[in-house]
């Protein structure tokens, strides 16, 4: 397999004991077995989220987006930004077609840049390392590593909101897309193709400021993962894990429910079905732990 | 015409030649049809039989045949010899497919086959092969009434297709509404911009057409006369008068606008800032010919806003106003509102609606309405408070449920409905003086039945049938435009092109003395017998076409040009002098007698049933064909139409021992699916009236039933027989068997 | 920023739609609406709208200025898309929505307290000031908007949380002193400072 | 039908619904010649596949009965099933088309008599049903089907199956080694009355149509009412069979919607009133229909129809275009989801059974389209400037078959103003 490189965007969450670390830890496991090489944009900043409207206003909001574009087109010419967070990617995505629609805001945009020395030519694609995975290198492809097939497991693929809407992944549906159940299927574990809440919205940021109603979605995720017999979830989408994980133990408190059920990132699967341990797919980094998908990461790899 | 050679041809295909002996059908044929040639054949339809067939009419001279084989609906063109008169024995569908397969079967099935192949000698012999209607006009001219878009529209692609025309228009001028309006609504791609109505352009063409004479402050005074043969007198406002023959005519008098003094609550004629939609195109031509905005009626005052009230007096379900919906005016008040719009993005324009009715591609219109910034607003208008230079809208906001929501306009537009221009409505005319008729009405035709075109509802004279919108009660006149259905521009022109066609089609067949639809191109016509007639004028009366008219001395005159050939005036007829070529009341009457009848111990009623020819029988050919079974004991007879059914049939067939009788038409009523509009109800009735001669011969009255049948009715119909020979069964045969 | 609101409301007189396309993100669609209500019924938080996405865009054109400036609904969109996606005129609801919440923040006419609004501002100066997020002062953030008592309370809630993320190292309780930055902090500041006055102008927002 | 020869005098016609006929039939009975293409085995189209009309609530067989009547009756027209038009050349006054037909294995001694049908055993979806049941891979389209005359479906050819229907044939009707034709035809003028086709519903994904049973379209509710359906008439929902008298109507499914099709499809509207009628005549007043719409497109004197329906209390209206719908799993009862706009109501409605009020998409297919032609960002087409060759019905616009058969009928008077001056030029 010839080497790809992509410039990367982590995003905040993703950073050093930041709430998605792990994520990065199994993406990176994942990227050295498939021979992806990706090289952080230098000095990137927050994608402001969907969250900051009310600070940001429009343009500023683009433009702290189009700076990562400048110092990626800089410093990694000619590569594609990759963006693992959800909404890393649908901020800096929104950006770029904006700019790309209007000649007005990318003159604006690049009024405001020069005050940091920058110009953004308009040329960096954005794209999600999910779609780097179906596009780049098709499911085929990224079955071939697989040692540890991950039988016998369960997975409800909870794909969430800012993967699918208003972009998506290509070629997929906005109610019913299919790529996680086919990830899942690609790692030899069961995809709940069935199950209802896939693209149920779990409140995103507003858990934080509207915590109860967000836990209203988040039980309906969870609950409907345990209707159709999950032993995991699985998401591609940092905002999406930390609220349906960790809220759980709260919503126990309220509707005296015994949620326990693990949530874990696409890429910690492969990692594990790679043949990744424990500590290389992150496992360490979740408060309900997926046991099983531990059980098979400590087993030993029959040599290939 | 040579005398007449008759042949018979029994089919043994399909399963017929397995399930019936057809030996003996042929020997019944022979000696009881007294046909001269009779033949079987294992596939008759095949290209071997057809010569079969074919030879004997060239070289053995047959010139009528009679065939025992699949249904008269099946296999017509292998069975197609246009030079001899040809009568079909259905022994296929109507016999062995709706007969048991078993032993105890064979007789009953048998006879029900020998039975038909009787009763087609016995038809056949009684037809003559229709000649065609020798009354034919030749005039190959066309009369367009109105000289609006329609007319114009009519005119023009008549001319174009080669035929001369002539336009009456009541006014001084050609362009019709067209004329008195600022910009229409756009045709084509993109339907973003009122586009220029283009009506000089086609008045112009029409006036520049050398194949079209235009008459101006012109009415007709008289029509007569016939498809290919009318003549029209025209009178014009100078007292002159022409008079035209032409071939067919289109009758194009579009609308008038409903009065909005009529709605005072809206704020109609209580002030000059109230306007309908054809004040608003006034108020927008003045301004554009001096190049100005539209100004505020009242004072000329700057206008700043305008609201546009949907539906005003239309779609109205207490009766007062216009129940209907004229289906342009959302189109029509978005094209106004971008009147203001574009020409200042600044006015203010709201249209209040209930639904928004812009289909197809209107869609595109309404967008392009938004994106000018054109207001739109559910909801119901109350009242509109006119007084001084502003008005008051007040309506309920049906999406924020305000009830008390105004509006302060400084012009209000009433979308009021189209009303019909469609002269006296013939079905109320006795209540006029026939002076004020004269007035009124547009054709002043001098046929028996009424001056103009039968009205269909709310005073339009549409077509009653969906497959077939240009279907009227008076053949060789069509309407087209806003006359026949509330409609807009683009509807009109396509309207007056399809009713120029179907006006078109009817000189060319009025030219071959052919029928018109629904019987087109049949060349039998009804003729009948002066000495005899009772002049009782049921005929004139009940023709459903207005064909027939009355001579001096009271005797029916049949326009054969205006009939179409259903023959209820042949139902209609006491004394039974009228009668078709090919369809009699011989033809049926000899049918029925041909029946053989078992005597009462026989235990095997015979029950008639005379089946409508457009529906009921093609059911009981579906049933046949889906092998849904009916009793063996009822023989069927196609008829043209219901209305075509003399009571003389049932009381032959009732006196000659048939123990019942069954009568199956299309629905009537308000939906009526009658092709001949009434045939069926004036069936019902007649046979309403049949229960006293019933009473007469001892009968009970169950002898004789009436059906509605729908073509879909597969397995009703055949459910209707056998609940109605279970009926017979139980009230016992006929006790008239044996004495006829 | 209550004269903003003054000067709005001299600006545009009764137009309101007039304001909202001119000032607001997106604002030029408004008009566009025919009032299907697909978005209402598409939103997560459907239930919590005083006024769902359709009817806004009615109150907008029907001129209602406070209801809706004042109205929390706006606030309740968690951008999910679900309307973006399915709105039969591709009105970018998602985006209309923040429009007319930060409007609303702007002229001063947001309700108070408005958790989602406070978390909003919150964000914004949090990922602004070092040009990256420090989650644990937003989390503490968000306890204490409400004073210091009310924030203990809500931290000792969430204490179960906040253990978790700890001990599974995704939370790092050093962020409190230093935490995620971007070396050049100067021309981020500079940089949205320019921004924020372009905007201004397009928005004719009085500078 | 005589072999009419086709000249520059012919009138070339394409397709054999209710507007190609009617323009082949106008055209006839105005003494023209006439060659009518049709691309499947009968003609009819898709009026033949209604159950009823709005707003009379009639039967469209039986205007279809006295059109094959007068088709029967008149020479003038020499119809072509199973047959398309793949290219059209020349110009106004002067075409020659291109015809490609497929086989149908059958030849005109076919007499209907249904033998081959019972000898043979596979099956295959009926089209005629919208694949909601199976037919014998012999078959009569169905019972108004004209020619009157079986077809056998290609999957079975070289099978033993064919073979038995060949055997079962005691005409010779069955001719398993037809092939594919290509002939050449002449015409002055062309009708395009190609037809429409309803929209990919599981295109509009919130509705779940293809994922959950018991959501289906409107033209197949009208095989589920029809006697001739694959219920015989009965209105069963697809999941358990079960009597579906809780019924929704989703008006705009695809039409009005820029995701979709932009135009409004004209039909839906009445389609659905209609449709509700069908619920009352099977159900009485345990029917309930409810209607989910935007604006209610009732217009001219359908309005009547309209207030008809308004009076029926098992009829109930919801402004509100349906935000999604979800699938009880228990009882796969359909559950919509949406708001009521007139005055804000959510609501959460479970049904027994949901019916696409599908939109209209043209059926012109690009390839199909001689250059003459334009087709508008729709795919409506409309005649070029000074061409020969005009559209009609619902390829021109979305229409309702009243209208297409006006339509129709103004496109033969185009095309007899060519044919004429041909004449004319010739004489």
């Amino acid at each position: 397999m010839a080497k790809k490189e992509y410039a990367f965007y982590p995003g905040c969450s993703s950073q050093l004991k930041a709430s998605a670390s792990n994520y990065l830890v199994s993406v990176n496991a994942m990227c050295k077995t498939l021979d992806v090489k990706l090289t952080t944009i230098p000095d990137w900043n927050c994608c402001g989220a969907s969250i900051s409207y009310a600070g940001a206003g429009e343009l500023p909001r683009h433009v702290l987006n189009a700076r990562n574009f400048a110092l990626s087109e800089q410093h990694l010419p000619g590569q594609d930004i990759v963006a693992t967070c959800a909404a890393c990617w649908l901020g800096a995505r929104e950006t770029k077609e904006k700019l790309d629609a209007s000649s007005q805001l990318l003159a604006d945009t690049n009024e405001a840049l020069k005050a940091a020395g920058l110009h953004y030519e308009g040329k960096a694609e954005i794209r999600h390392m999910v779609a780097v995975l179906i596009e780049d290198f098709g499911y085929a492809e990224l079955g071939k590593p697989v040692v540890k097939p991950l039988e016998g497991l369960k997975f409800a693929g909870y794909v969430g909101c800012q993967t699918n809407r208003p972009f998506g992944i290509a070629g997929e549906s906005f109610e019913n897309p299919m790529y996680l159940d086919k990830l899942v299927e690609t790692v030899g574990a069961e995809a709940l193709t069935q199950y209802d809440q896939k693209v149920t919205c779990c409140g995103g940021a507003l858990a934080f400021s509207e915590t109860e109603k967000a836990m209203k979605q988040i039980k309906d995720i969870v609950e409907s993962a345990y209707d159709h017999g999950a032993d995991m979830i699985v998401t591609p989408c940092p905002l999406c894990q930390a609220n349906v994980e960790v809220y759980q133990s709260e919503i126990n408190k309220t509707h005296s429910t015994k949620f326990a059920m693990p949530v874990t990132y696409y890429s910690q699967l492969m990692t594990v079905a790679y043949g990744g341990t424990p500590k290389e797919a992150g496992l360490d980094g979740h408060i309900i732990k997926p046991t099983k998908l531990q059980e098979i990461a400590v087993k030993v790899v029959p040599k290939r | 015409m040579a005398e007449m050679k008759t042949a018979a041809y029994v089919c043994r295909g399909c399963g017929i030649g397995e399930r019936i002996d057809t030996a003996r059908t042929a020997k019944v044929a022979e000696k009881e049809g007294k046909v001269q040639l009779v033949r079987q054949h294992d596939f008759l339809c095949n290209a071997e039989g057809v010569q079969l067939i074919r030879d004997d009419i060239e070289k053995e001279g047959v010139t009528h045949i009679a065939i025992g084989a699949c249904s008269r609906r099946s296999k017509t063109e292998a069975f197609y010899f246009p030079t001899v008169a040809l009568s079909r024995a259905n022994l296929r569908e109507g016999v062995i497919w709706t007969q048991p397969e078993t032993e105890e079967a064979r007789e009953t099935t048998q006879e029900m086959a020998d039975d038909y192949v009787r009763m087609a000698c016995a038809e056949v012999k009684k037809m003559k092969l229709p000649a065609g209607n020798p009354e034919v006009g030749h005039a190959k001219r066309l009369l367009v009434v109105g000289g609006g878009v329609s007319g114009m529209t009519a005119a023009l692609e008549a001319a174009k297709a080669g035929y001369s025309v002539v336009l009456v228009e009541k006014t001084g001028s050609l362009g019709g509404w067209a004329a008195k309006i600022h910009q229409r609504v756009p045709f084509h791609e993109p339907y973003q911009d009122p586009a220029p109505t283009g009506v000089t352009e086609l008045a112009a063409a029409v006036t520049g057409d050398p194949g079209i004479k235009v008459y101006l402050n012109a009415t007709l005074s008289r029509t007569s006369g016939a498809p290919g043969r009318f003549k029209v007198q025209i009178a014009t406002e100078s007292g002159g008068s022409s008079a035209e023959e032409v071939g067919a005519i289109v009758q194009a008098t579009g609308f008038t606008t409903y009065d909005i003094a009529k709605l005072p609550e809206l704020g109609g004629g209580k002030s000059p800032n109230v306007v309908d939609q054809a004040g608003l195109e006034k108020l927008a031509m003045e301004a554009a010919a001096k190049g100005q905005p539209i100004r505020r009626p009242s004072d000329g005052g700057e206008v700043k806003t305008v609201a546009f009230v949907q539906c005003a007096g239309q779609r109205d379900e207490t009766g007062t106003h216009l129940p209907y919906c004229s289906g342009h005016c959302c189109a029509t008040s978005i094209k106004q509102a971008m009147y203001f719009k574009d020409a200042n993005p600044g006015v203010d324009t709201v249209v209040i609606y209930t639904d928004l009715r812009v289909p197809g591609n209107g869609e595109d219109f309404y967008r392009s309405g938004q994106s000018k910034g054109v207001t739109f607003t559910k909801g119901k208008v109350s009242s509109v408070e006119a007084g001084g230079n502003g008005c008051k809208v007040n309506f309920h906001d049906l999406i924020l449920d305000d009830k008390n929501a105004s509006i302060q306009a400084d012009l209000v537009v009433l979308a009021t409905g189209q009303v019909p221009v469609s002269g006296v409505n013939i079905e109320k005319q006795e209540e006029m003086p026939a002076e004020e008729k004269k007035v009124i009405s547009i054709l002043n035709l001098d046929y028996r039945q009424g001056p103009d075109l039968p009205q269909l509802k709310y005073g339009f004279t549409d077509s009653h049938f969906i497959c077939f919108p240009y279907e009227t009660r008076r053949t060789g006149i069509y309407a087209a435009g806003p006359v026949r259905r509330p409609m807009d521009m683009v509807q009109a022109i396509e309207d007056a092109t399809g009713a120029t066609l179907k006006a078109i089609q009817a000189m060319e067949n009025a030219e071959l003395g052919r029928a018109a639809h629904p019987r087109s191109g049949d060349l039998s016509f009804p003729s009948f017998r002066v000495d005899g007639c009772t002049q009782c004028k049921r005929c004139t009366v009940e023709c459903p076409f207005g064909a027939i008219d009355e001579d001096e001395q009271r005797y029916p005159v049949f326009n054969e040009s205006r009939c179409r050939r259903c023959g209820t005036c042949m139902g209609a007829c006491p004394v039974r002098v009228i009668s078709f070529e090919n369809y009699s009341v011989d033809t049926v009457g000899s049918q029925i007698k041909a029946v053989d009848m078992p005597d009462e111990f026989s235990e095997k009623p015979r029950i008639l049933v005379l089946a409508c020819e457009n529906d009921a029988y093609p059911a009981l050919d579906m049933a046949g064909m889906t092998r849904t079974q009916y009793s063996a004991f009822v023989r069927v007879i196609p008829v043209r139409c219901l209305g075509s059914v003399n009571s003389i049939w049932i009381t032959d067939a009732l006196n000659s021992g048939y123990d019942g009788v069954m009568l199956m038409g299309c629905k009537h009523g308000d939906d009526y699916q009658c092709h001949f509009v009434k045939g069926s109800e004036l069936a019902t009735y007649r046979m309403s009236k049949i229960d006293d001669t019933l009473k007469q011969l001892a009968l009970e009255t169950e002898r004789v039933a009436t059906y509605e049948v729908a073509i879909t009715d597969i397995a009703r119909v055949p459910r209707l027989i056998n609940d109605y020979a279970a009926k017979i069964n139980e009230i016992g045969m006929s006790p008239l068997k044996g004495f006829a | 920023m209550g004269d903003m609101n003054i000067q709005a409301i001299e600006q545009y007189r009764s137009d309101f739609l007039k304001e909202v396309e001119e000032r607001v993100e997106e604002g030029h669609w408004v008009k566009m609406c025919m009032q299907c209500g697909v978005c209402s019924g598409s939103c997560p938080f459907g239930p919590h709208w005083a006024h769902p996405p359709q009817e806004i865009f009615m109150m907008i054109r029907a001129g209602k200025r406070e209801e809706v400036l004042s109205s929390d609904s706006m606030w309740m969109c968690t951008s999910c898309y679900n309307c973006v996606v399915r709105c039969p005129r591709q009105l970018p609801i998602t985006q209309i929505m923040h429009g007319l919440a930060t409007y609303a923040h702007r002229l001063g006419l947001a309700p108070r307290n408005q958790p989602t609004r406070d978390f909003s501002i919150l964000f914004w100066e949090n990922c602004t000031k070092t040009g990256r997020v420090n989650e644990l002062k937003l989390t503490l953030g968000v306890y204490f908007r409400e004073g210091l008592m009310a924030g203990i309370k809500k931290a000792w809630n969430m204490r179960n949380i906040g253990f978790g993320l700890l001990l599974t190292k995704r939370l790092n309780p050093f962020e409190l002193f230093k935490g995620h930055a971007c070396k050049d902090q100067k021309g981020i500041h500079a940089m949205l400072k320019k921004a924020q006055e372009i905007e201004a102008r397009r928005h004719k927002l009085p500078a | 039908m005589t072999q009419a020869v086709a000249t520059n005098q012919t009138i070339l016609v394409v397709g054999g619904g209710i507007s190609g006929m009617t323009a082949a039939l106008e055209a006839a009975e105005c003494g023209k010649q006439v060659v009518l293409v049709e691309k499947l085995p009968t003609l009819g189209g898709r009026t033949a596949l209604l159950y009823r009309y709005f707003p009379k609530l009639c039967h469209p067989v039986c205007g279809l009965e006295i059109n094959l009547r007068r088709l029967r009756g008149n020479r003038n027209v020499r119809v072509i099933t199973m047959a398309e038009v793949t290219a059209i050349g020349g110009s106004r006054g002067d075409y020659t088309a291109t015809v490609k037909s497929s086989p149908r294995y059958v030849n005109e001694n076919c007499t209907a008599c249904g033998d081959c049908a019972r000898a043979v055993e596979s099956e295959i979806p009926n089209p005629y049903n919208y694949n909601l049941n199976k037919t014998k891979a012999a078959y009569l389209p169905h019972a108004m089907a004209f020619p009157q005359r079986y077809v056998i479906d290609p999957s079975i050819i070289g099978t033993p199956d064919a073979e038995r229907a060949k055997a079962a044939c005691k005409f010779g009707a069955v001719d398993l080694g037809m092939k594919e034709e290509t002939l050449q035809i002449k015409a002055g003028a062309v009708i395009w009355a190609t037809g429409w086709q309803p929209y990919d519903a599981a295109k509009i994904q919130p509705y779940g149509y293809g994922r959950f049973p018991n959501v289906i379209t409107s033209v197949e509710f009208e095989r589920l009412a029809d006697p001739h359906g694959p219920t015989g008439g009965k209105i069963l929902r697809p999941s358990d069979g079960k009597e579906a008298k809780n019924i929704a109507f989703i008006q705009c499914a695809g039409s009005r919607d820029e995701n979709h099709l932009r135009h409004c499809s004209r039909i839906c509207c009445m389609a659905s009133l209609k449709q509700t009628q069908y619920v009352r005549e099977a159900y009485g007043d345990e029917g309930r229909s409810t209607i989910y719409y935007i604006d209610i497109r009732a217009i001219d004197r359908f309005e009547d129809f309209y207030q008809k329906v308004q009076k029926d209390p098992t009829v109930k209206f919801v402004k509100s275009k349906v935000a999604r719908i979800a699938e009880d799993r228990a009882t796969r009862d359909p559950i919509l989801h949406g708001v009521d706009t007139e005055g804000y109501h959510r609501y959460e409605n479970s049904h027994d059974l949901v019916v696409l009020a599908i939109g209209m998409a043209p059926s012109v297919k690009g390839a199909d389209i001689p250059a003459e032609i334009i087709a508008d960002s729709s795919g409506f087409i409309e005649a070029g400037a000074n061409g020969g060759i005009f559209g009609a019905g619902c390829a021109t616009n979305a229409l309702d078959v009243n209208r297409s058969v006006q339509s129709a009928t103004a496109s033969v008077l185009r095309a007899v103003q060519v044919v004429n001056k041909v004449a004319r030029a010739e004489a």
